[in-house]
Parts: C-alpha cells; structure tokens; sequence
C-alpha cells in the first residue's frame, strides 16, 4: 500500500493546525480560533469524503494504509489504518464534534488560547487515531495520546476541583490501560503480530487459540480498561469528577467521543478476538450494563448539579451501549453503535447547553433556575429537542439506537429476556430525570430576579447548535442510511464471535 | 639519533606547557602553547601519523589558538586583576600535591605496566586462493574444511582475501564441479591460521600431482616508493629446489632467493619496480638455468606471488612458466589514504556525528554571541476559571414542588 | 614497519606529564581563557598518548581518535569562547572566581 | 380512485407545514395569520381525509399501504432482518381516525382561535397544536407499531407541552402546570416500557412489525367466517383468503399460526407456545393502552392534565390522543380476540376504571376535572369493549365520545371563558371604582382570594347569561348520559349488548361483570352530569363572576352548534338491526360494516329492547336523582354539597373528592420512595461512599498510608532507630561537606581532578600493588 490512502489524510489534518499553533508564537487570538475552527471543520468535510468513498458492500477494511513503523526483533509494529463499517461512524462523529466543540470555546475560553486549541487538536488527532487505528500497539499509543490533552484540559481550564479531577481520570484510566498494555504485548506475542485482522484471522482459522484461562485473562485485560473508559458501573467514578470539573469542551469531547472509545474497544478488539470468552462474559457484563443503565438514571435524578446529571446520564445511555454489544447479535452491536454516535450528538449537545448556562449564570445547580424558557425562548425549544433526543423520544436519534439495541438483546441467544425487560425499565427513569431536569431548569415561574435577563443564543451558540439538531433529526428520520454503512462488517463480526450464521428474528 | 630528536622535543614541548601555566600574560600562554602543539605535531610525524601532525598545526596551532588570541586581544583580557584577598590559596599545594600524585601513580603503570612491544595485532587471518594449475579444464574448486572458498577458479585467477578466525582448518583441492561428500579431493593438507597471516593457498603442480602452497604474504607498506614485494613458490615437476635470480641488464646474476624446495612459499622478498628477468637454477648451481623469464612487469607497491612451474600447451606439450598473481599493499600507516580508509569505512557513523556536533557547536556559538534582542515580555499568568458563586442547593424534587 | 626506535614507554610518559600540566593549569589560573587553553593542553596530552598506542599496536582506530578529539575540541572551544564573550559581556571579567553563580 | 391513497402523506405533511410556518414566521404574520395558518392546515387535513373517505368507498374499501415522500426506510438492519418503513396505511379503520382527529381537531382549532385569542403566546400554542394534528396522524395512519409509536410518543409530547403550556403562570401555578406536564409524560412513559416491550416481543416472533404487508388483505379467522357471517361479508375474492405469499404482516401471520395451531415461539433463551406469547403481548399493550388512555393503574395523569388550556384538554385528552390506546388494541384485535386471558384483564380493567372514575366524577368541584373524570370512564367503557370483543362498538364510542366530550369540554371551555370574562369585568370596575386606593393595598387581597373560574361553586345560574352554551351543553350531556336518540346512548348501548352477549351467549364470567359495572357507570355518568349541568347553569349566580359572565363570540359558539348537531345524529351511522325505523332510514350496522373491512373481529351487535329501556331508564333516573337533590335550593348557598351533607352518603363523597387517594398512593409508594432513594443513591451510595469512602478514603488514603507505612514504623521502628547513630555522623559531614558546595568553578575542578585520580588508582590497583609488593 503505497499510496496514502483518505484515512490517513483525515488523521493528518489535524496535525495541519496543530503545528502552526505550537510552533509559530506571532498568531493572534483571534488568528489562533479561526484557524483552529477551519481546520478542525476542514477535517469535517474530509471526513465526509470518507462516507462517499466508502463501499457500504463491503465488511472488510477500506482506505487502508499500511506501513511498518518499527520494527524489533520479530516484533512489526504498523502503522496500519483504515475504516471499516464499525468505524467510520465514530471518526464521523468525531470530527463532527470537534467544530462544536471549539465554536463553543470561542466566548468560554480567554486563558492562554494557544494551548487550548493547540490541545484541542492534537485531541482530535489522537481521537481519529484511535478509531482508525488497525495495529494494537499503534491504538495504544494514541489511546494514551488522548489522555494527555484531556488531562491539561481539564488541570488548566477546569472549575475549582480540577487538579484532583483531572489526577484521577488519568489515574483511573492509566490503571485500565495497563492491563490492556500487558494484553496486547501478551497477544501480540502469541500472534507474532500486532495488526489487529491478522490476528483475527488468526484465531478464526484455529492457527491462534488459547486454552480457556487465558482467553479470558486476556479479554479482561481489554476489558477493564475499556470498561473504565465507558464507564461501566461501579468504575464510574473518575466520570463525576472530570465532567464537572471540565470545561464545556472538555465535557463535550469527553462524552461525545472519549467514552466511545472504551464502547468502540468492545467492538472491535474483545469481541472478535475473544470469542469464546465474550461468550461467557456476555451475561455478566450485561448484568453490569443493567445495573449500569438503572443506576445511573436513579442517580441523575437525585443530583442538583445539571452538568452531574448529564455526567450520570451518561453511564446510564452507555449501559445500553453495552448491552446492545453483548447481545452478541446483529441488531444489538448495530443498535450499540448507532447509539454511541446518538449518545455523542446528544449528550454532547446537553453539555454545550449546560455550558451556556453556566456563562450566563455561573452556576450550574438546577435550583438556581426555573422558567427559563420564558427569558430564552430560542434556547430552550432547541435545549428541548436535545432533552428529548436523550431520553429517547421516537423520530428523534435517541431512540432509533436504544430501540435497536432493545431488538437486539430481547432476541439474544446469550442473554435472558430479564436483561431488556429491566434495561427498558431505564426509558422511563430516562424520562424522569430528564423532565425533572427540564422542568426545574426550563419551566416552571421566572421566579428568580437575576434570571429574568437571561440574553438568549449568541450567533456562535446558535451555529454549535445546529448541526447538532440537523444530526439529531437526521439520525432519528433515516437510520437506515446509518445502519447500511455498517451492516456488513458487523455480521461479519457477528459471524465471527458466534462462529455461526448470523441470527434472524422471527420462526 | 631517533631517541635524541625525541628527547629535545619532548623537553620543548614540557617547557613550553610549563611556561604557559606560569605566564601572567595570558596572549604569552597561548604563543608557548603554540610552541606545544608544534611540539606534539612533531612527535605525532615521529609515530607514523604525519595525517595527524597536519591536522594538529593547521586546526590546532592554525586555527583554534588563533581564536584563542583572538578573544583575549578582543576582550582586553590579557590579564586579570590581581586578588585583593587571594580566595584559594590553599588550592596550589593541594593541586600541586594532587598533580604530582597523578604523575607518580600514571609513570608508575606505564613504566611498571604491561606495555607490550609485540608485533602488532592487525587483523584475522586473511586468505586467498590462487590457481597456478595447468591442465584442469574448468579450474578448480577449493574448500577450507566444508567451506567452499574458491569456485570453478581459472587458471592464473585469484580469489579476493576473505578473513577467517583463526584455528585449525583442512584445505581440499577438488577439480570444478566435484562433489565434496562423495568425490575424493585431488590434494587435502591440514592447514593452521594464525592472527596476521595474510596468506595465498596456491594450488600448482599437474593434475597428476596437483598440491597446495601455502604462501605467507606481507602486506605492509613498503618504505621505498618505488619498491614492491613478492613471494616465491616452487611448483617445478623435477622437484628439486632452487635458487631464484634476477639478471640485471649486464647479465650480472642477483641471487633474490636460495635453496627454495619443491612445494615451498619463499619469505617475502623486496624488489625495486620495473622490467625484470627472472633466472631459476637449480639450488647451488649457478650454471644449469633451470627456466629463464624475461621483462617480467611488476608495479610498484604490490605484493606479486610468483609460481613456478609447468604450463600445458594446447598441443599437450609442457613449458616452463611463471604463473603472477598480484595484490595492493595496504597503505602507509598513519597517512591520509590510510586514515581516509579507515574514516569512511569503520568510522563513517562517528565521523558524521562528529560533524553535527561541529555544526551544532557553530550554530551555538552563533547564538550565544549574538546580541540579545531585548527582552519579550513575559505574560502574567493568571488562574483559568473563576470560581462560581456557590448557590444554594437544593433537593430533588423540591424544587419542582 | 619495525618496533618503533624510541619506547612508547616514553611518549605515554610524556603524554602524562603534558596532561598534569593541563590540569594544574585548570586548578590553578583563574583566567578563563587561560582554562581553556589548560583544557586544550590535556586533551593534547591525551591525544599524543592515543597516538603513541596507535603507534604501537600499528592500528588505525588510535589516530581515529584522535581525529574525532581534536574535532570535538574544536567544537568545545567555539562553544566555551562564545561562553566566554558572553560572560564578560555581563560581568566585564573573565576572573573565573567571580564566578560563581552554580551554588543557587 | 386508488390514486388519491397517495395524498394520504399529506395528510400529515399539511399540518407539519402549518407548523413550520408558524414555528418561524409566527411573530411576523400575527395572531390572525397564525389562526388563518393552523385552522387552514387543519381544515386541509380534513378535507384530504373525507376525500380518503370517498376514496376508501370508492374502491370497495380495498386497504392501501403508501411510502412516505421524501424519506427511505426509517430502520434497516439487514441483518437482524429488522426493517421498519415509513408506510402509511389507508384502511376503514385508519381513515375513521383521520376523520374523527381531523374533524374535531380542525372545530377545536377553530374554538382555539377565540379562546386563545390575546395569549402572548399565541402562535406557539397553534404550533403545538399542529404538531400534535401531526403526531396523532401519524399515530392513525402508520403502517407498523414502530410508526404508531412515533405518534404515540409524539402525542405525548405534545400533551407534555400542551399542559405546561402556562408554566410560568406566577404564584406556584407555574410550577403546579410544569408538573403536572411532567406527570403526565412519566406517567405515559410507565404505559410506553410496557409498549416497548410488547412490540419487541412481536417482533422477535413474526419478524416484522408491520401490521399489513403492501398488498395484502387482512384474513378472517376460518371459524369466525363461518360460525356467524357478518352483515356484510368481505368484499374482497375467496382466492386471496387461502394462500398468501411472501412474508407477512403481524396479523395475518398470527392468523394463520392461530389457524394452524400448535406454533412455538422460540426466543433465544426460552420457547413460548404461540398462544402464550400473544397474551404477553397483549398484556404489554395493555400497559402501553393503560398509560395513553388513562386506565387503572396509570389514569392518575388525566384528571391533573387538565391544567393545560381548555381546548388542549377537549382535543387531546378527550377526544383524540386520549383514544389512542383503544385504537391500538382495536388495530391489534386478531391479538385480543386471540387471548382470552389478555381479554378478561382488558375487560376487567376497562370495567372498574369507568365505574371508579364514575364514582370519583361525582366528588369533584372543578368542572374540566369533573369532564376529566367522565372521559376516564368513558374510555373505560371503550376498553372494556375491546376486552368483551366489542370492537366495532370500542371505535364507535370512541367516535361518539369525541364528538360529545369535546363538545362538554369546549362547553365548560366557554363557561370558563365567561367566567373570566365576568371577573375581570369585575376587577376592572374595582381597580376604576377606586382608584384612589393606592396598587399595593389592592394587590396583596387579589392575591390571597385568588378566583378559580373553574370552581362550579362559583357558578350558578349560566343558563340565562350563556344561552349557546347552555344548549349545546345540555345536548352534550344528554348524549353522555345515553338518552335515547343522542349519539352516546348507541355507542353505550352497543357496548353493554355486547358485555351481555359474551356472558349470556358463551358463559363468560367477564361478561357479566362488565356488563354490571358498565350498567352501573353509566348512571353515574348520568348522575354527575346532571349534577354539573345543575350546578353550572341552574340556580342563582353565587358570584359577582357568574353574575357578569358572558356568551362568548361566535368563534367559539360555531363549533360548539357544529359538535352539538354531531352529538344529537352522530349515533346513527350504527343503528342496531332491529331497530324500528331508524334502521331503515340511516341503514343497520353502517359503522360496523364499513369497519369490518379493517378490524377482521369486528362485528355487530343485535339490539336489545328489555336492555336499551332499562339503561334510557336508569340514566332518566339518576338525571332525575341529581336534579332533585342539587335542586334550586340547594344550590343557592353550595359551599358543602348536599350529598357531604348528607349523613349517609359524606362518607363515599369524601372519598370520591380525594379521588380515593390514589395519587396520595402513588406518592407514598413509589414516588417519594424513588426520590429518597434517588437521593440516597446519590449523595450516600454513590458519592459519600463509592466516590469519598472507597476512591478518596479507601484506596487514595491506603495508597498514601502504605507509604507512610514504609517511610514511618518501618522506617522510623527499625531502620530509624538502627540508623540514627549514622544518620547524624552523615549528617554532620554532610554538614561539612556542604562546604564543598562553594559556587567557585575550581572547587568543582578540584574535585573532578581529586576524583580522575581516584579512578585512576583504582584503575591501576593491580599494577600498583605489584609496584609495592603486596
């Protein structure tokens, strides 16, 4: 492969801004957003050449590039990278964060901008790189690359706790990973290679197979780290802190595509290489994902921090995810995925709400709202579409990934019908916190003085809005655009892990 | 007469250091330095290096001590105040002390250490393979114990030197083509390579009685410019040994070699370059010529292996030959071909890297002599977010009541 | 090329004196310059020793050395003279002893 | 004709425009503009939907499936075999819906306009309305239960923002209407978990959630088509019965399995017979219909919904959003018919919740809660009509409920309005009359007296201020009531024949039960209707309000004299056969017939003269009952009402005035629970012990006390104590040896000369001790 294939470029593109800012120190302020802005939107638009170049016919991997790296005794790392139909969606949603994501930072951030974008950059560099990424230890290396931005996100430009959130999340997330670390040079090891479809062609063909104990070492070794990254319940508990501590952007990111990356581990690495111990552990990671799924809506609703509600939130809209993945099916894994870009759009668009919430008022507590649809009537209807995108309102995108999962697990062949009658339980408890949230922030009597004045949208809000709804709208119409890009690869995968033809419902 | 030169210009060199270290002015330090490095220049030419003595007089005493003088007449600082209040006037005895205990330690080892005159170590064992055999059709195969070293080998053709480790080793002479497992080899002899041995495995002789020489050759340099080197080999059928001459122009007989046996390598022999004739006769007997060679051409600062003995004719006949083979000598120790050779084969690496430091160093130097602009502005660095004011929680589900 | 006619012993033994020479220059002078050219001293010293082994083994790799010391050394001297220049640009000496910013 | 299937998109997309239209351009074109936009959507809807009507008649009711415009399939997981379209489709069942939302939604619009006429959010309130025209057409048209969800979810959107429409209502009413708003979709999302998982079931055992394939026609069950003939047979060939190809909708599939007998369901894990799973299905329908139709359990949110403006509550939780859950099992009857379990719950839930929302009607002061209540138990009476299998009756009283029910709510609608009217009318005469009182002394008694115009005991007396209304009213009533020839007595009546038929004809136990409670709820119907009708328009004003109330304008009277004439005739487009003369002029079974071509198990009814008279009879009673005891006198000082006077009957009207307690119930038992829980989970569970005790406490601290473990009782015990002798020898030489530390160059030089030495004896050792013998 010689030539540089699209994905490569959309990987690169970032780099593009990213030097500028690092290296040429006469930019000014405003010089430093706009670029990052345009870049950041360029990457946007070649990321969208992506979806026209890629053969939705296709399971296998597309633009592939593939070079050696470094290569050490028996060892060749790669710098392997393509996409496939699992994805592309998420490199997608990435760089279509991203835009948001800086626009918003326009009016927030006023501290020291060239790091921040220069960070923010290097972010989406790393983040596209993880999604990418076919060579395990190449996916390490940008999977630890996100943590560093993150990290001085959340330590420089954060609230008052900052340091202690930001220590932890690296902490917490930098234990998980070194399991996954010992994984990968263990399995790497064993295969002579890094590249992740060699691998599994490898333990499809029965060349590689590992006696039981150790397949599932090794899927927990994946595992934990990933599941730290989703979070799934009871690892959650960096997430709290580093979403409230975060700044907007930081959030948005941070839940608009970090957290994919623990759901999208899952997918592509324990599932297909271990398929016998995704198997066994499929019931008890569901069970995890259910509890996961009521847990955090229970305790959304008690928290009187808007943004922490929307930080729970997220573990509960994370635990379908999980649930669609271990279904272990086609519709499951499909619905999982489509959810993790839904949960992107909209739990990244609740963020950017609180977030402008928080400029106007500097607090973030529900109580110190109430009826400001009355003072804000253009934030609140849009606010109003992304609350019910959340919670799943049908038409909408929430709905279309939790209903799919939801298929998917009622006809699993691993989990029992329990698992969705309790995971649907969580669409109701969505429907609480999400309305208590609304109805105390939005609703309600303008009863308070300082609210009365609130300004409504600046054009800038406004325009990290839109796409926001646009998306939400589209996904939530034509899901079935969605879903053809990944038809294919994942009942490949599927074929994969049951190692048998692919479940149909019905007879 | 060696020794004396040696003596003078190490006690110059000494001097001149020590009157640097003791002269006030500091543009007379660096002229008595000068003298120093001219000092060690010479006695660099002294040990074979005269590559390094050039270096050292134009870098070292061209270039370097001119920066030196440069600086101080520059800067003015040809002196330094004298101190008020000398702050170490302890540390001369103590450095002195310390020096000459340096001193002592060091002339110690090296006058009681194991400083060794041996012959140098140059290298492993070198070995070639030369084909002096008439007769055999398509040459020869040549195996050092089942290595095979020479293929399918013309006659009057040499292999290149190859290096071996040194130890014990069976050398079989095979006709081309032969299969070492299952053919008898025409001649095998046990063979011992030792470090240094620079040496030709002539195969010679007929096929009928083929055998191998085993020749040791010199390559070092050669003092005289026009002079070459070569060794002897006698492959003659009758066996006897022999005497080698040179006849010069007058048909005057120079004896070069005497009493060389059949199937021996003479010592090495020096020979000036030219068109020679070449005599052998019988050993000790200057009337009988044996064979007698004419204008054979040899170049200068080659080492040339000679074989005598009998070369097929097409018609079957045999005839008196002499089989040269020829290789260049290394170069002149310590020369600039040799230390060229060596810079960019073994040391091409280091040699860069050493030539970034230099333009690293440059660059450096650049920097830190420019005249610094003045100085940027440094931002104050304030705290990130403000802290919110904190508002009164309050409970779920309250709030809505 | 025959045994050399003066003794490596000696060229070594010169060598080590050159070099506590250096030294005590470097321990005793307090003009920088004067430091440096000490420093350039023993590393002569150094070299003439390298040379002397190279000399004695008959092996290149000795003058190799050599070569690269005096490359480094020029280095090392536009460096350490630029240093200087700098110095006594700022403190209008070259008095090593009023120098002594290391301790803080 | 078939072509004009194709508008049927439009049927939605026209009030989705109006929608749009109003959403941008609402302020700009103003409150006329706003009006002339929504009516004018509505109306179109309306009109697209008679002209499906015709076309429905036109082509021998042959139902039609049509792609939406514009859109691709809305899910498409190949490979999962899951693919849900968005069809709309065209069949008698569908196009009565689209004509009963279109129609009564378009007269509400129209009523809308007058009422909501001067709101300051005026276009926002049509744009909701819309919307919800949208979704409840979506609702009515979708072709499989994914797109009847979309509409059903949307729906209750639209109720969410209609009754927290007023949110910020200033005095605690604000919050009162947020909540309530938010009730009512928990309380709806409680239906839809139950929906959710009813339509997963469903698919996981037909494959497809699609109710009919494009082109196929629904098939009767084989021993229903011959055991009792309908009126008037399918009009579709014999042919198309036996042998349908390719996959097939839901119902048909079910049908045949039924049929067939003996199907087993396998899902992953467990296999369920056919039969078995069905009931499940249809119990979480149920849920889902429990929810959206506000039956027992989950009815609490209706009665609270009527804080939303009154022609919200006469559209959407009267006439049309409120009914969705007895279309979906009317749509889902080949399910219930299947089920005799399911339909013995459905039956028994449907029955108890019109008698005790009956019963709780009579307890109530407000007049919209006292609507709300009866439209509970009428939907009731429509459930349990499903459960006896009274399909064809369920959406014929549906038909005739929207029309009176949304006649008795714009009805109060306009007593309200009057009401309003009269107060400030009031208010503005105290504010003229003095003048000289300065604002803050006025204002405080303004705002502790506050006036409810939706409090009948500040009524009293209408009948001569609001003639219209009064009439129209009492029409409304009437027909509620079930007097013979209004619209409701048919519709009732149906019901309780066919309740009776099941428990006479099979022996069924349901049967007889809802036919009793049936019977029973619907003298309360009469009884707290009349007690309204009473309270509101006879007697004396009993306040300044009543006294100043006025007729309201014609916007509001038309549709009021159009649903009026509705309920009056609306009855006989189903006169049951037997029935002397009427039958022969409107034609017997009309309804029924024409429903039969969508609904496989409708059927009809016969008629009953012994039951019709006993029902007229008790319903003429308990009007008669009511009347006599909230008679004139009693109604000039109505601060108690007379049955809490009563010693007998205070008991069972307390009861019925706190509505049973059911919502104090609820709140005890999950509500506050959920909340403290919540709470608990919150501030205890998760962040004072997972977050505090285990992460920051637990491991952070034992990290850091393994640490100090090692530097202190290890260090300090053992090595300390051991050491500490060397320590202060180190420490003092340290001290010394800090001098070294000068800051001068030739120190430094010193010392690395010292140490070159060092090495090199080191180096040398061996040499050096050969040197001295050693």
């Amino acid at each position: 492969m010689e030539d540089i294939s699209l994905v490569t470029v959309v990987l690169m593109l970032p780099l593009v801004g990213f030097f500028p800012l690092v290296f040429v120190r006469s930019l000014t302020d405003q010089t430093i957003r706009w670029l990052t802005l345009t870049v950041s939107i360029i990457t946007f638009g070649a990321s969208l050449l992506l979806l026209r170049n890629f053969d939705s016919n296709q399971a296998g991997l597309q633009m592939v590039t593939d070079w050696e790296w470094i290569s050490a005794g028996s060892f060749t790392i790669r710098y392997f990278v393509g996409v496939d139909g699992i994805s592309i969606w998420l490199v997608l949603l990435s760089t279509f964060i991203m835009p948001l994501a800086i626009l918003f930072s326009f009016t927030s951030i006023k501290e020291r901008p060239r790091l921040y974008y220069a960070l923010l950059l290097l972010m989406e560099w790393a983040m596209i790189g993880v999604f990418i990424a076919q060579d395990l230890f190449l996916f390490y290396v940008f999977w630890e690359v996100t943590l560093v931005p993150m990290y001085f996100l959340i330590g420089i430009w954060g609230s008052e706790d900052r340091i202690y959130a930001a220590i932890k999340f690296f902490l917490y997330t930098m234990a998980g990973s070194l399991l996954m670390l010992v994984a990968i040079l263990w399995l790497g090891n064993e295969a002579g290679t890094f590249a992740v479809p060699d691998i599994i062609a490898q333990i499809q063909s029965g060349e590689l197979s590992f006696d039981v104990s150790t397949e599932r070492l090794l899927f927990l070794g994946f595992a934990i780290a990933f599941a730290i990254k989703v979070p799934m319940w009871p690892l959650h508990s960096w997430l709290p802190d580093a979403h409230v501590q975060a700044p907007t952007a930081g959030s948005v990111i941070l839940a608009g595509v970090l957290l994919k990356m623990g759901t999208y581990g899952f997918v592509r690495f324990n599932l297909p290489m271990f398929p016998e111990a995704s198997r066994d552990f499929a019931p008890y990671i569901a069970v995890l994902a259910v509890i996961g799924i009521i847990y955090g809506a229970w305790v959304s609703y008690g928290q009187k921090d808007v943004k922490k509600l929307v930080a729970y939130s997220s573990i509960s809209h994370l635990g379908f995810v999980m649930l669609g993945i271990f279904a272990l099916n086609s519709a499951g894994i499909q619905g999982g995925i489509l959810q993790m870009v839904n949960h992107g759009i909209s739990t990244g668009g609740l963020f950017l709400l609180v977030g402008m919430l928080y400029e106007r008022r500097h607090t973030k507590l529900m109580s110190a709202f109430g009826g400001i649809w009355a003072a804000m009537p253009l934030f609140s209807g849009i606010s109003l579409v992304i609350v019910l995108s959340s919670m799943g309102l049908p038409g909408l995108n929430g709905f279309v990934g939790e209903f799919t999962i939801l298929v998917g697990s009622a006809g699993s062949d691993v989990l029992s019908i329990w698992f969705t009658v309790f995971a649907s339980l969580g669409i109701i408890l969505a429907a609480v916190y999400m309305l208590y949230m609304f109805n105390t922030v939005y609703m309600g009597a303008l009863d308070k003085e300082e609210n009365r004045r609130l300004p409504d949208l600046h054009w800038q809000e406004l325009w990290a809005l839109i796409p926001i709804l646009i998306m939400v709208f589209a996904i939530g119409l034509q899901a079935g655009y969605f879903f053809d890009f990944m038809d294919n690869s994942v009942s490949q995968l599927v074929e994969q892990v049951s190692g048998s033809v692919v479940a149909t419902a019905g007879r | 007469m060696e020794l004396t030169l040696f003596f003078i210009v190490a006690a110059v060199a000494v001097a001149a250091a020590a009157l640097m270290l003791i002269s006030e002015n500091a543009v007379h330090s660096a002229l008595f330095l000068i003298v120093n490095f001219a000092c060690i220049a010479f006695l660099f030419l002294m040990l074979h290096a005269p590559f390094l003595a050039l270096v050292q007089i134009t870098v070292y005493t061209g270039a370097i001590m001119v920066l030196f003088l440069f600086v101080i007449m520059l800067l003015g600082a040809e002196r330094v105040q004298p101190e008020q209040t000398p702050r170490f006037s302890w540390m001369t005895p103590v450095a002195v002390i310390l020096a000459l205990a340096f001193l002592a330690v060091a002339s110690t080892a090296i006058i009681q250490g194991d400083i060794e005159l041996t012959t140098p170590r140059v290298a492993d064992p070198q070995v070639r393979v030369a084909n002096a055999l008439s007769g055999a059709a398509d040459g020869i195969d040549v195996y050092l114990n089942d290595e095979r070293i020479a293929q399918d080998l013309d006659y009057r053709e040499s292999t290149t030197f190859d290096a071996w480790d040194a130890g014990q080793y069976t050398i079989a002479l095979y006709a081309a083509g032969a299969d070492p497992e299952a053919d008898e080899p025409l001649y095998q002899q046990p063979i011992e390579l030792t470090t240094d041995d620079v040496l030709t495995l002539a195969a010679a002789g007929t096929m009928q009685e083929p055998l191998v020489v085993v020749a040791a050759e010199d390559m070092g340099p050669i003092d005289d410019e026009d002079g070459l080197r070569f060794v002897a080999i006698n492959a003659l059928p009758d066996r006897a040994a022999i005497d080698v001459a040179r006849l010069t122009r007058g048909g005057e007989r120079r004896v070069l070699i005497e009493g060389l046996s059949y199937g021996e390598a003479s010592e090495a022999v020096d020979l000036q370059t030219g068109s020679h004739t070449i005599a052998v006769y019988p050993a000790g007997d200057s009337n009988t010529r044996l064979a007698e060679y004419e204008d054979v051409e040899l170049d200068d600062q080659t080492a040339a292996l000679w074989v005598f003995g009998y070369e097929r004719r097409p018609d079957n006949s045999w005839r008196s030959e002499i089989v040269t083979f020829s290789a260049a000598m290394y170069p002149a120790f310590g020369g600039p071909h040799h230390v060229g050779e060596l810079l960019f084969s073994r040391y091409l690496l280091p040699f860069e890297m050493v030539a970034l430091v230099l333009l690293v160093a440059m660059i450096g130097a650049i920097v830190l002599t420019h005249e610094a602009r003045e100085k940027r502005q440094r931002l104050v660095r304030r705290l990130a977010n403000v802290p919110s004011p904190t508002v009164e929680q309050q409970a779920p589900g309250e709030a809505g009541k | 090329m025959g045994t050399p006619e003066v003794a490596i012993e000696l060229y070594v033994l010169l060598s080590a004196i050159l070099f506590v020479l250096g030294a005590m220059g470097v321990l005793l002078r307090r003009n920088a310059i004067l430091i440096f050219m000490s420093i350039e001293l023993m590393l002569n010293a150094a070299n003439l020793a390298l040379a002397a082994f190279a000399r004695q083994w008959g092996n290149g790799d000795g003058q190799l050395v050599v070569f690269f010391v005096m490359t480094v050394a020029a280095a090392e001297v536009a460096v350490g003279l630029a240093l200087i220049v700098t110095i006594f640009r700022t403190r209008q000496s070259i008095d090593i002893d009023t120098l002594h910013m290391f301790k803080d | 004709m078939e072509n004009f299937f194709d508008l049927v998109p439009l049927i939605v997309l026209i009030p989705l425009i109006g929608m749009l239209v109003n959403l941008f351009a609402g302020r700009q074109i103003g409150e006329r503009g706003v009006a002339i936009v929504a009516v004018g959507a509505s109306s179109l809807a309306f009109l697209i939907a008679v002209i499906l009507w015709i076309a429905q008649v036109q082509t021998g009711y042959e139902p039609g499936v049509v792609d939406m415009p514009l859109l691709a399939d809305w899910i498409s997981v190949p490979s999962a075999g899951l693919r849900i379209p968005w069809e709309f489709r065209v069949d008698t069942l569908s196009v009565t819906m689209m004509l009963v939302v279109t129609g009564v939604g378009s007269l509400i619009h129209l009523y809308a306009v007058g009422y909501m006429h001067g709101d300051a959010r005026f276009p926002r309130f049509f744009v909701y309305l819309n919307l919800f025209l949208v979704f409840m057409l979506i609702l009515v048209t979708g072709n499989n239960f994914l797109m009847m969800f979309v509409g059903w979810e949307g729906v209750g959107l639209c109720s969410f923002l209609l009754i927290g429409f007023w949110f910020d209502k200033p005095g605690g009413e604000g919050w009162k209407n947020s909540d309530a708003a938010r009730k009512a979709f928990i309380v709806n999302r409680v239906g839809d978990f139950g929906l959710i998982l009813g339509m997963l079931m469903t698919f996981w055992t037909f494959g497809t959630l699609d109710y009919y394939k494009p082109g196929e026609a629904p098939l009767a069950a084989h021993h229903e088509a011959e055991a009792e003939a309908p009126v008037f047979a399918p009009q579709f060939p014999q042919e198309e019965h036996a042998e349908p190809e390719g996959p097939l909708g839901v119902f048909n599939q079910a049908q045949l399995w039924l049929d067939e007998g003996g199907h087993e369901v396998d899902f992953g894990l467990v296999t369920l017979s056919f039969e078995t799973t069905l009931t499940i299905i249809t119990l979480l329908f149920l849920l889902g219909a429990t929810g959206k139709s506000a039956q027992i359990p989950l009815f609490v949110w209706l009665p609270d919904a009527m804080a939303g403006p009154t022609p919200v509550s006469a559209l959407i939780h009267a006439a049309t959003m409120v009914t969705a859950g007895v279309y979906m099992m009317v749509r889902s009857n080949v399910f219930y018919e299947a089920s005799t379990t399911a339909s013995f719950v459905v039956t028994l839930i449907g029955a108890s919740t019109a008698i005790v929302a009956g019963f709780i009607a009579v307890g109530q002061w407000d007049i919209k809660r006292v609507l709300a209540y009866s439209t509970v138990s009428q939907l009731g009476f429509m459930v349990a009509a499903v459960g006896v299998g009274a399909y064809a009756a369920a959406m014929f009283h549906l038909v005739t409920h929207a029309f009176f029910k949304a006649l008795l709510f714009l009805g109060s609608g306009s007593v309200i309005h009057g009401m309003e009217h009269g107060h400030h009318h009031l208010t503005d005469h105290d504010v003229e009359d003095h003048k000289h009182v300065p604002p803050h002394e006025h204002a405080p008694q303004v705002e502790t007296e506050r006036f409810d115009p939706q409090d009948m005991r500040n009524m009293g007396g209408l009948r001569h201020k609001m003639p219209g209304t009064y009439w129209t009213y009492i029409f409304g009533t009437l027909a509620l009531a079930g007097i013979i020839p209004f619209a409701g007595f048919w519709s009732k009546d149906e019901i309780l024949v066919d309740a009776l038929r099941l428990g006479l004809d099979e022996n069924r136990l349901d049967g007889y039960i809802a036919f009793a409670l049936l019977l029973t709820a619907a003298a309360f119907t009469a009884f707290y209707m009349w007690r309204q009708v009473s309270m509101v328009f006879y007697g004396q004003p009993r306040t300044p309000a009543a006294e100043h109330a006025e007729e309201s304008g014609p916007v509001m009277l038309v549709p009021l004299i159009v649903l009026a004439g509705l309920s009056l005739i609306g009855g006989f487009m189903n006169i049951p056969s037997g029935f002397p003369l009427l039958g022969r002029i409107f034609g017997e079974h009309q309804f029924t017939s024409w429903l039969e071509h969508s609904v496989v198990n409708a059927h009809a009814a016969g008629f009953l003269w012994l039951l019709a008279t006993v029902a007229v009879l008790l319903a003429a009673g308990a009007i008669i009952a009511a009347r006599v005891i909230y008679n004139d006198r009693a109604l000039r000082q109505l601060t108690d009402d007379p049955l809490e006077a009563n010693e007998r009957t205070a008991g069972a009207f307390a009861l019925a005035n706190a509505k049973l307690y059911w919502d104090e119930f609820y709140f005890s038992t999950i509500v506050y629970p959920y909340q403290r829980a919540a709470r608990w989970l919150a501030d205890r569970l998760d962040w004072a012990f997972w977050h505090d005790f285990v992460h920051d406490r637990v491991i952070g601290s034992s990290f850091q006390w393994a640490t100090e473990m090692l530097s202190n009782p290890i260090d300090r015990g053992i090595i300390d104590r051991a050491f500490d002798g060397l320590a202060r020898l180190v420490h003092n030489l340290a001290a010394r040896v800090r001098t070294i530390q000068t800051g001068y160059v030739r120190t430094y030089a010193l010392g690395v000369a010292f140490g070159a030495l060092l090495i090199l004896v080191i180096a040398l050792l061996p040499v050096l001790r050969d040197l001295l013998g050693l």
